[in-house]
């Protein structure tokens, strides 16, 4: 489980890949990702998580992005992006998946 | 634009200036009563993405000039220019994304300001060439077309 | 001053750009780690007061000239400079305000602004002429005298 | 009694002024000025301030100036305007004069 918080842009997104990459490289392909806390977050930032989840999948797992903010459920809208994997609305729904509800 | 009206920021092609690019923005566009925190938000954020493509193409270049940030406040609308010295591009010629149900799709971890900024702000236009490129980013203050 | 390295911002000399002024080298001097809240509260009020005093002289000149804010993030200080261009002034000539316990200290509504400024930042420099004035205010980012 | 609150400038000062000086004028020269909610506050502040001392004065009154904000202590001790007319902690304070405590 990752806890983001801050601004994810340009400037702070290298950081998060490589923590986000590490993570799911060493045995982590099960990643919660929590993006609750996050005050700004850029497409630079939706590409890192984009990363993460193709890093996951390609070890046979998943990240699961925990996100509340409306302005960063909207990014994904746009991006089509929550159509490419799964948004939860809270870090419960995301790590017990047999309860988990999907929020767009 | 009225060049003499606005506010002109310069700053280093770096990305720890981006925040300060942002704040800029949020309080300038704050200036007019009339823009809600969701549009100011829009603005910012399609200011931020133009920016970071400003930065980068500075880095490919390793050019050390600077970029500037032009916001006029308008009488129906705010008006930010991000203007570059990078090589420009060719707006036109961008592959599109695959699209969600693609397994490709996540291939792409790139290729999303643009999409974003056309969104988020009600005009954008570009202007590129080799000396660079100029995007700019318009939200309108007052419902359009009623005047 | 090196004038490629830091953030440029030009303002309408109007005093509703004040709060951007502020916002601008608040965050500008938030990108130095080593500058802590009090000292970056400091810088933006000094900042404010030159900003204010560099709008006052234009108008009175009538001038719809812009004010330029240069911030420097050097290596063991921050740099801000402020510049007009109004008529100038003569910093040594001003009257001393009465002492507290005269009277006609509160006569004094005004004056407050450069005194303010010599306290709160740890250098202040003024460079005026009839062409207008640049007030340089600075913070050191790490205690002087030590190299 | 006047509540102020937000960022007086250059910008703001000038509708201050006139609210202030406006209730001496119209016969409260015990007028009780509250800082607490003040953000931020520039020589020009001051000056309003200052300008409803002296007019309060002229009247036979007082401003009873309330205030918390260390940096607003500041600026009154620089400019020793702590010396000219007094600074209290709390509206109580500054409302009942026989049981005030001065600040600075
Ligand atoms: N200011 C610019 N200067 C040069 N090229 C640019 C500029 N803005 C965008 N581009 C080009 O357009 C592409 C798509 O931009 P964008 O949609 O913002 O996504 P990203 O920046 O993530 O690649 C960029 O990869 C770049 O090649
Ligand atoms: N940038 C400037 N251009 C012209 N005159 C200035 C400038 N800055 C200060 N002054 C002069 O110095 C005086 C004192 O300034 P200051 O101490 O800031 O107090 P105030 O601005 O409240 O009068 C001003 O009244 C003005 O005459």
């Amino acid at each position: 489980m990752l806890h983001v918080c801050g601004e994810i842009d340009m400037a702070s997104a290298p950081q998060l890949r490589q923590e986000v990459v590490g993570l799911v490289d060493r045995g982590e392909p099960d990643l919660v990702l929590d993006l609750t806390e996050v005050a700004f977050c850029d497409s630079t930032g939706i590409g890192v998580i984009v990363a993460a989840v193709k890093r996951a999948r390609t070890s046979g797992g998943e990240v699961r992005v925990v996100c509340v903010n409306e302005r960063l459920l909207e990014m994904f809208a746009i991006t089509r992006l929550d159509r490419v994997f799964d948004l939860f609305e809270a870090v419960d729904d995301a790590v017990a998946p047999t309860s988990t509800r999907e929020v767009i | 634009m009225d060049a003499d009206g606005g506010v002109e920021l310069e700053i280093p092609a770096h990305s720890e200036f981006l925040s300060l690019v942002r704040a800029v923005v949020a309080t300038a566009a704050a200036l007019d009563p009339r823009l809600g925190d969701e549009r100011i938000e829009d603005l910012r954020l399609a200011v931020s993405e133009a920016t970071t493509n400003a930065i980068e193409s500075h880095a490919q270049l390793g050019s050390e000039e600077r970029i500037a940030i032009r916001c006029d406040l308008g009488d129906d609308r705010i008006e930010v220019e991000v203007q570059d010295h990078g090589e420009g591009f060719d707006p036109d010629s961008l592959a599109p994304l695959p699209p969600p149900t693609d397994p490709e799709r996540l291939e792409y971890e790139h290729g999303l300001g643009l999409p974003l900024m056309r969104v988020l702000a009600d005009e954008t236009r570009i202007r590129t060439g080799a000396d660079g490129t100029a995007v700019s980013l318009v939200v309108y203050t007052t419902p359009p077309g009623r005047s």
